[in-house]
């Protein structure tokens, strides 16, 4: 589900058409027909933006069929916890669960706290760099500070000791209870009618999903950005892992929650973060406010009394500092943590374009191989921010749109850019390739491979080492002299790399990312190494390991066939070279592996140690019966079935106690934009969604609201095999040009029949954003649905077009708005409303006055789609200043896997059978 | 060194053709119900042979942006669209109120405009790059649709239920009796050791012959090159023992290189499996040595009829016929030739008199 | 070239003489078919790589030739792709050598319409002037409540998830150090 | 359908299982259904023979087409046919006029030259020279419509590199071989001035014609018929179903070309053996050509529409008006002599236009390949019906 895979990642789907051609089932459910569908054995048609409804019926199947893998789901999912009696949930509440505030439209969360924990009222931190976000800022003033400040840490637990629990899955107030009660109205014939699956073929899921899930049996689920880009995207992820772990899919062979993520190092450049919200290794950046000092930041990133390895936290940051600031971090000066800046709310990347459009806040802008002007939401937005201004640095390998908008974006025809009047200075640096540098990337499992340099870029090509290692060494030689405290952190600053020539070698800065002892300069073995006394440096801990021994692991390359299963002398994947996460999992309470078809690691009772064929998950030596000291905290504190060893409490989290800033359990709403109503609850859509209500960002109307007639279709927008993103990649190669040579919108012959569109004609989409042409395809593969008696038509648009190259066409991500999903701040753009109009769309002012018409037409206002609270019992406050609500905030990973994505389309796999699936499966089944 | 030298079944080709100490016979098994249609073999391809990009235009036929075989494409990943499941495909569509089958509205589309290029659609890069005129002269009309439409509206007996889409990677078939090579009059064309058709570009002199001479409607002229242009496969690659670039880049292996004798077993074993599991409309093409060309070194497991993937159904080596055809002509210039003294001998017969 | 060569060179001679009495195989071979190879084989040397489109991460093998790469393909090695590419892992080739490739620093003065030439470390200075001016400009200090922020808004930078993770490290390293906190990937998108 | 998918399955017997055969066409049958285009109606007219298109069929657009060449009704039926949206499947030629243009001046030429060399033989000094001239003329324009067609004009002697007899323009290159030389020769002496005629390389020459041309003129029935295999050894349905009668509408248009030449360059009294030799290739050609028309099948679309229908009736008329003169009035009239030979060799030009152009048709439709394979499969599957095949 959400996921495209045989388009999107075509290599990685080989290991998919070999478990088939091995027996496994492939079941891909998806809102169009793709090449992915082609390859299944069922295709399963849902609406774009009803994933968790179909999940949470997948749920109630099995909760109310008592089809679960009990052992597993008692001892390694929180399942038996009992939660706080104050706690209510979306049935009680039309939608919402207690704790909401309609004024902020946020949650205060402590209701959701588990019963027994916590009672002092923590700050979050703490989960697993795989597991679900962590935050809650319960207790903390809700206008200024958020959860961005807990990195990916779960939620930091006191008292863990104390939660009570019922083995018994019985009573009313455990985990399983409310789960069961939470999806019971979602029945097969209420997934039907909100995601147009027929209802055979969602029993025929049910089925397929829970046969193949037991002992003997695993079933892996793959997602990409279909899940991500959602207004609730973390809570689809969540859903999909709630499935998986009841049926024991999670830590085992075969198993998992698969994210397969969309370029080369996205999840790379999610571990070592350009995220305004994250340090190296899911360390939070310190928020303004709470984390005033180095201990008050630790303090609240982990509780001392907690299990797993997050109590290490302190040495993780001490290191990065230790790295960051070299002999300039002392323990006096707090390891120069002062050093660092401060967030305090949303500073992602689309509240960082509106304060460009709004002007005075932000001056220059570094775009880094990246295309924002088609590849980002609300293209227009984001080249309106650019022109601006003062000035743009992109870097890249080729002439993008991002760097050409001030004379050849499509606002020159509309009067709104003009190079005239445009001040934007723009600086482009030509940028070295994949194979004119070295370095690592990690791919989409985790694993990171070291490339080797192959030839020397020519011209001024550079890598981004070179550009960003002399951009500094000048600016440390401006800034030499200066007394401005504010320059300390550039003067002090550990900056001296190995260099090539004036290239920095990528060796040394990998290995000081991998840490070494500050004494002897010996690099470390693993993160367990760090100390937090200023002994270790360490650039992102969780990479700990990738030069263990003084070698550069990650350019590991023993070929596949001369090594056994899981491959673990190719690359290097963190944490620790371990392939299969929780695999502490794929053991049974004992330690045995659940069946021997399945077996992964398992207690050496003769060792006295895990072993396997992955390195366990676990502490080595902890037996499977272990039961600690009460006094004992972080690892030590881990019982012998407290699998997942990042969470605070050892345990998968049916339900979130917190970290999550939208409810502790998916639920479905519908999108920001949607043409029916809720069916569930009177909430219509998620209710602590980030909307951002301005002029220049219109919504299209959705229930309640009237005229949503004028957007009657659904839109989504993926990605095409034959294209990369914004087509900076691809549109410029004829190879690839050639292949996908136009826009295209997709539709079903029904609605072509509707609107009188022609195959091949050409017919233009309209939002209240913009209106795009291109060229018709009129095709079996786009089908309509019922929708509670209603015939709903969907549309689907590549959008990988753009202005330049040799192929060229409409920007599709113009068509967007900017709304986003509360938790990690990624805009909802997988689905949208639109209408489809036959013929060209109208040029430069007509545009413009019939994009005005159409607003006016749907009654579009400013307040069009803030009233986020719909449900009964609260205000519908419209929320449409920018300016002060960054309340809700947060940081990115989910459970089990890890999280955001990129750009991609919709739909998925349910793979059944023995063999993972995934192409981020790095190897050969067992 | 007897029989079959020109159609019929022949096992040892390359030894026919003079290879003495050949390796074995190498060719494709393109299994294309694997094929996902990435068109990693297209680029792979072309990367390795520097084959020119084809032309930028938009076909309309489903995702296929080729069209044909032809001299700038040596592999062509074909799309066809179907109101039918295949084996144990579930239908995808049942119970969704979906109206009467598209599948035509790409063709109709598609084909009636094809006729009017020079070639007749024949050529790469050929297809309607325009919008179909009437339409795109249509006004930007609003809209007053109601957003929908009434339940059951577009229901009824006639509403699709089954689809699938196929898709295969198609290349040139270096034949057993191959009719391009057979035609050839400057040696161009010729069998290699491994028993391929290979065009020698230092040799061809673009007369075209070739393009006729082809049953299966692949090798074409190079324009502006004037050379005949065809999969070589990579025969410079398999001098040092590679395989071709299009079956090395194959993500989910649907294209399997290999020695052909092997890669036959290999397509029987797949062929039972699929009727095994239900696929009863698989059926291999071209692997059979008795068939017009004696059997192809390049061969497919389809999921329906040749001409469906633009394919003939029963192609025939033109040289088959060759000596009736040269008996014919010797029995016309024997006439001739008797006409000529005829003509001669009647006038002097006729001027005596 | 004698004669006796020149004709045994003819392959009508060797059709004659020869086992290939067709002219379709052996006789009609030309020298250089004959000897041709694999451009791979000429290689100076070959780099281990990774393909930069998605994130499945194939192994690539990168061929290099007087300093020029002249062939990449799949990595029969690795455990993830086993020498597989998808068609924009096979269009590496064109994506490193192609035409598009920009070689020089381009600048578009304000109110420009159109690109200059500029000098690389001319143009390194003037980004560590503007650097330097609009994290003056967007400096605060503390908030309205006197916490400490010790940051600029007057600097954002977007991307990464193309380039290396050292990278990646050194971008976010120099910009927290500078106190720019918008630095943002495609990862949030 | 179901007959027609087990067909496809040549290798059924090779998977051996008459039960997966069974399943086969039991699978077959039930999806076959919505296969086909619901509206099979005739109130659908154009739309619904449209709808055959998905599956490919450019009989619509024939049927439209046909309009101007007056549409005879199909033999095949629609439903039989299924094709890729309609793109054919074979290359179309690549070869432009000069092709038709070549093959209308060969057969000139190895016309020409048997009435050159009779006439020399014969002595018919006028016929001899016209002949002689009008054959190196031809020669020389075919060797240009030839080359020029080349895709690389400058590789022309790469002809000369093999002998293929599975060529038949490698055969019909070294036929041109030893015939050029022969022709040229001949015609040369008809061209040595005066006042050379007594130097000892004219002296050579002539000596030397005779023998030549008359080597030549052996040879001019290879040069007259090769072409016709040159055209049926190939794909091209437009030219491959017309093997068999293709060598005799060429050889006598050939005749007819030759005889009409000398009609029109020789005067009445020598022109008599022309007169037979063009009236017979014209008889010849003409009866060739209706017995061709006669036994086409489906392909026969292609020569009785359009543009291949219009140059071949206007060949048709022209053959048959010049053999009417030339046995009516050549005899008696220089000019009307004259305009039969014209019209003679309009008539043999426009032959080779129109069957060039019926090759080029024929490729550019699917149907014209798919359909008549299919019948040829099912006539074999009928056949191996009514025996079974040998178990060995």
């Amino acid at each position: 589900m959400g996921s495209n895979m045989a388009e999107a990642h075509p290599v990685g789907f080989q290991w998919v058409v070999e478990a088939k051609a091995r027996g496994a089932r492939v079941i891909h459910i998806d809102p169009r027909f793709t090449r992915t569908s082609a390859l299944a054995d069922t295709y399963v048609p849902i609406r774009a933006g009803s994933d968790i409804a179909f999940l949470g019926g997948v749920i109630n199947h099995v909760l109310s069929n008592d089809l679960d893998f009990r052992e597993y789901v008692a001892a390694y999912t929180n399942a038996s916890f009992l939660v706080r009696e104050g706690f209510q949930d979306t049935e009680d509440l039309d939608g919402l669960f207690s704790g909401y505030d309609a004024e902020t439209g946020t949650y205060e969360r402590d209701c959701w706290q588990y019963q027994g924990a916590d009672e002092e009222r923590e700050e979050p931190e703490g989960a697993s760099p795989d597991s679900p976000a962590g935050d809650d800022d319960s207790g903390m003033d809700k206008e200024r500070t958020s959860p961005l400040g807990h990195g990916a840490s779960g939620a930091p637990l006191r008292g863990v000791s104390n939660i009570a629990t019922d083995p018994t899955l019985e009573h009313p107030r455990c985990v399983f209870q409310i789960l069961k009660r939470h999806y019971a109205r979602y029945t097969p014939e209420m997934v039907a009618r909100i995601c147009g699956t027929p209802l055979e073929k969602f029993r025929a899921v049910c089925e397929a999903w829970t046969a193949n899930s037991n002992r003997e049996r695993t079933s892996a689920l793959v997602y990409s950005v279909g899940w991500t880009q959602h207004s609730v995207g973390a809570q689809y992820i969540r859903a999909g892992a709630i499935v998986q772990l009841l049926l024991g899919n999670v830590g085992r062979p075969g198993g998992g929650v698969f994210a397969l993520r969309g370029h080369a190092s996205i999840q790379g450049s999610t571990d070592v973060p350009t995220l305004f919200n994250l340090l190296p290794g899911y360390l939070p950046m310190p928020t303004a406010g709470s984390h005033e000092s180095l201990d008050a930041y630790l303090d609240d990133l982990r509780s001392p009394t907690q299990k797993g390895y997050w109590t290490g936290a302190d040495a993780y940051l001490v290191s990065l500092l230790k790295e960051y600031f070299g002999d300039n971090a002392t323990a006096e000066n707090d390891f120069g943590y002062d050093w660092l800046p401060k967030i305090d709310g949303d500073h992602g990347t689309y509240r960082t374009v509106m304060d460009m459009v709004d002007g005075g806040k932000v001056f220059g802008y570094f775009l880094l191989g990246q295309n924002p002007a088609v590849g980002s939401a609300h293209g227009k937005l984001q080249r309106l921010g650019m022109a601006n201004l003062d000035w743009v640095v992109v870097r890249d390998l080729a002439m993008i749109e991002s760097a050409t908008f001030w004379k050849d974006s499509p606002e020159i025809e509309t009067g709104e850019i003009s190079p005239q009047t445009c001040r934007t200075e723009v600086f482009f640096f030509p940028a070295a390739s994949h194979v004119e540098k070295e370095g690592t990337f990690t791919q989409t499992q985790r694993m990171l491979q070291w490339r080797e340099k192959a030839v020397e870029p020519t011209g001024d090509q550079r890598s981004e080492l070179w550009f960003f290692y002399h951009l500094g060494r000048r600016l440390r030689e401006r800034l030499a002299g200066s007394t401005d405290p504010r320059d300390e952190p550039v003067q002090k600053l550990d900056w001296d790399y190995q260099v090539h020539g004036d290239e920095p070698a990528a060796e040394d800065v990998l290995r000081r990312i991998n840490g070494y002892d500050t004494t002897t300069g010996e690099a470390v073995d693993s993160y367990l190494d760090l100390k937090a006394d200023g002994s270790t440096a360490c650039g992102c801990w969780i990479y700990s390991g990738v030069y263990a021994g003084g070698v550069n692991q990650a350019a590991r390359r023993k070929p596949h066939d001369a090594q056994g299963a899981y491959d673990r002398q190719w690359g290097w994947t963190w944490p620790a070279n371990r392939r299969v996460l929780y695999n502490r999992c794929s053991a049974d309470l004992e330690g045995r592996p659940w069946s021997e078809r399945k077996k992964l690691v398992w207690w050496d009772a003769d060792e006295g140690k895990w072993t396997g064929d992955d390195v366990p998950d676990f502490p080595a030596t902890t037996p499977p019966g272990y039961e600690p000291p009460p006094e004992a905290v972080g690892p030590e504190a881990l019982r012998g079935d407290d699998a997942f060893i990042m969470q605070a409490d050892g345990k998968a989290w049916l339900f979130a106690p917190h970290g999550l800033l939208d409810g502790p359990m998916p639920t479905h709403y519908e999108p920001h934009e949607s043409p029916v109503p809720n069916m569930l609850y009177g909430q219509q859509g998620n209710p602590t969604r980030k909307v951002y209500g301005r002029t220049d960002n219109p919504s299209n109307p959705a229930p309640p609201e009237q005229h949503r007639e004028v957007f009657p279709f659904v839109l989504t927008a993926a990605r095409l095999t034959e294209h990369h993103t914004a087509g900076g990649m691809s549109r410029q190669l004829p190879y690839l040009a050639e292949l996908q040579p136009e826009l295209t919108v997709e539709v079903s012959p029904e609605l072509a029949r509707i609107r009188g569109l022609t195959h091949l004609g050409t017919a233009h989409v309209v939002t209240s954003r913009a209106a795009v042409q291109a060229r018709v395809m009129v095709t079996d593969r786009m089908a309509p649905l019922h929708i509670d008696g209603q015939v709903v038509h969907q549309v689907w648009m590549p959008y990988h077009w753009g202005g330049s190259g040799l192929v060229t066409g409409d920007v599709v991500n113009d068509l967007l708005g900017v709304v986003a999903d509360s938790n990690v701040f990624i805009q909802e753009s997988k689905v949208a409303t639109c209408d489809v109009r036959p013929g060209p769309r109208p040029r430069g002012a007509a545009l413009t006055a019939m994009l005005a018409e159409t607003r006016a037409r749907a009654g579009v206002t400013v307040e069009t789609g803030t009233r986020i609270a719909t449900a009964s019992g609260v205000p519908h406050v419209a929320h449409t200043d920018d300016d002060t609500d960054d309340t809700d905030d947060t940081d990115d990973t989910d459970d089990t896997d890890d999280t955001d994505d990129t750009d991609d389309s919709d739909d998925s796999d349910t793979d059944g059978d023995t063999d993972e699936t995934a192409g981020n499966s790095a190897g050969e089944q067992p | 060194m007897t029989g079959n030298r020109i159609s019929g079944p022949l096992h040892d080709v390359a030894g026919e053709a003079g290879h003495d100490d050949h390796p074995p016979r190498v060719g494709f098994f393109t299994d294309t119900s694997v094929c996902i249609g990435c068109k990693a073999c297209e680029v792979a391809c072309k990367e390795w042979n520097a084959v020119p990009e084809d032309g930028l235009d938009m076909l309309g036929m489903s995702y296929d942006n080729t069209g044909s075989l032809g001299a700038n494409s040596w592999r062509h990943v074909a799309f066809i669209e179907q109101p039918r499941s295949t084996g144990r495909q579930d239908p995808g569509f049942l119970g969704l109120p979906t109206g009467p089958t598209g599948t035509s509205i790409m063709a109709e589309a598609v084909g009636p405009r094809l006729r009017d290029s020079e070639r007749g659609g024949s050529e790469l890069g050929t297809g309607p790059l325009d919008a179909p005129k009437a339409e795109s002269e249509h006004p930007v009309q609003e809209l007053g649709m109601p957003a929908f439409a009434r339940p059951g509206d577009a229901t009824g007996a006639e509403g699709r239920t089954d689809f699938r889409w196929l898709m295969a990677s198609d290349v040139c078939k270096h034949c057993t009796h191959a009719g391009c090579l057979d035609v050839c009059p400057t040696g161009a064309l010729f069998r290699t050791e491994f028993g391929t058709v290979v065009v020698q570009q230092d040799i061809c002199n673009g007369c075209g012959y070739c393009v006729s001479g082809c049953p299966y409607g692949v090798i074409d002229r190079r324009p502006h090159d004037g050379r005949a242009q065809k999969c070589t496969l990579c025969y410079d690659r398999l001098h040092g023992g590679l395989e071709p670039a299009c079956a090395k880049a194959c993500p989910t292996d649907s294209i399997q290189f290999g020695e052909l004798d092997e890669l036959r077993e290999r397509a029987d074993r797949r062929l039972a499996q699929l009727h095994e599991l239900g696929v009863g409309e698989a059926r291999l093409y071209g692997r059979d040595p008795d068939d017009g060309v004696g059997g192809d070194g390049a061969f497919f497991l389809l999921l329906d009829e040749p001409e469906v993937y633009g394919l003939p159904p029963d192609p025939v080596v033109p040289t088959r016929d060759a000596p009736s055809m040269w008996r014919r002509a010797g029995a016309a210039a024997a006439a001739f030739a008797l006409a000529g003294v005829g003509a001669f001998v009647s006038a002097a017969i006729g001027a005596r008199r | 070239m004698g004669v006796r060569q020149w004709l045994e060179s003819w392959p009508v001679y060797r059709q004659l003489t020869g086992p290939d009495p067709l002219g379709r195989g052996a006789a009609a071979q030309s020298p250089r078919y004959a000897a041709m190879r694999p451009r791979t084989e000429s290689a100076d040397r070959v780099a281990d790589s990774v393909c930069p489109f998605c994130a499945v991460g194939c192994g690539q093998r990168v061929f290099v030739r007087d300093e020029k790469v002249v062939q990449i393909e799949g990595d029969p090695d690795s455990p993830i792709s086993r020498g597989r590419l998808c068609p924009k892992g096979s269009a590496s080739l064109q994506l490193v050598t192609g035409p598009q490739r920009q070689e020089k620093v381009r600048y578009r003065a304000p109110y420009a319409t159109e690109w200059t030439d500029l000098d690389l470390d001319t143009a390194m200075d003037m980004v560590v002037d503007r650097v330097l001016d609009a994290r003056e400009r967007g400096w605060q200090e503390h908030d309205e409540h006197g916490n400490r922020l010790r940051r600029t808004m007057g600097l954002a930078s977007l991307g990464g998830a193309t380039l290396d993770n050292e990278e990646n490290f050194l971008i976010k390293k120099l910009f927290t150090a500078l106190g720019a906190i918008q630095i943002e990937n495609q990862a949030r998108i | 359908m179901t007959e027609r998918e087990g067909t496809s399955h040549s290798d059924t017997e090779r998977v051996g299982e008459a039960a997966a055969q069974a399943e086969n066409r039991d699978i077959d049958q039930r999806v076959a259904p919505p296969a086909e285009p619901p509206e099979q109606s005739s109130e659908e007219g154009s739309i619904g023979r449209e709808a055959q298109l998905f599956q490919g069929s450019g009989l619509g657009r024939r049927r439209r087409r046909g309009g101007r060449g007056r549409g005879e009704p199909t033999v095949v039926p629609d439903a039989e046919f299924r094709s890729y949206y309609g793109r054919p499947v074979l290359k179309a030629p690549v070869w432009e006029w000069k092709i038709a243009a070549y093959l209308f001046a060969g057969g000139l030429a190895a016309g020409s030259s048997v009435v050159a060399a009779g006439a020399d033989l014969t002595g018919r000094p006028a016929l001899r020279r016209a002949g002689w001239l009008g054959s190196f003329a031809a020669l020389l324009a075919s060797l240009y419509f030839l080359v020029s067609d080349l895709g690389r004009p400058e590789r022309f002697h790469h002809m000369l590199r093999v002998l293929k007899p599975t060529s038949p323009m490698s055969v019909g290159t070294w036929i041109l071989s030893v015939f050029g030389p022969g022709v040229g020769a001949a015609a040369v002496r008809e061209l040595v001035p005066r006042r050379w005629r007594r130097t000892w390389p004219a002296r050579l020459l002539d000596r030397l014609a005779r023998p030549l041309g008359l080597s030549a003129a052996v040879t001019a029935p290879g040069v007259a018929s090769y072409t016709a295999v040159l055209l049926s050894h190939t794909a091209v349905p437009g030219w491959n179903e017309v093997r068999d009668e293709l060598p005799f509408v060429f050889a006598g248009s050939a005749a007819a070309s030759g005889g009409g030449f000398g009609m029109l360059c020789a005067p009445v009294e020598e022109a008599a053996p022309a007169r037979v030799f063009a009236a017979v290739g014209a008889a010849g050609e003409l009866l060739a050509a209706k017995r061709m028309e006669q036994r086409m099948g489906l392909i026969g679309e292609v020569y009785r529409h359009g543009k291949v229908h219009r140059l071949r009736r206007a060949s048709e008329v022209l053959t048959l008006a010049g053999l009417a003169g030339t046995v009516l009035v050549a005899g008696r009239s220089r000019s009307g002599a004259a305009a039969s030979g014209l019209a003679l060799l309009a008539g043999s030009a426009l032959q080779r236009f129109g069957v060039f152009e019926a090759g080029m048709e024929s490729t550019k439709d699917p149907r014209y390949v798919v359909v008549p394979q299919r019948e040829r499969l099912a006539a074999r599957e009928a056949r191996a019906a009514v025996a079974p095949p040998d178990p060995g």
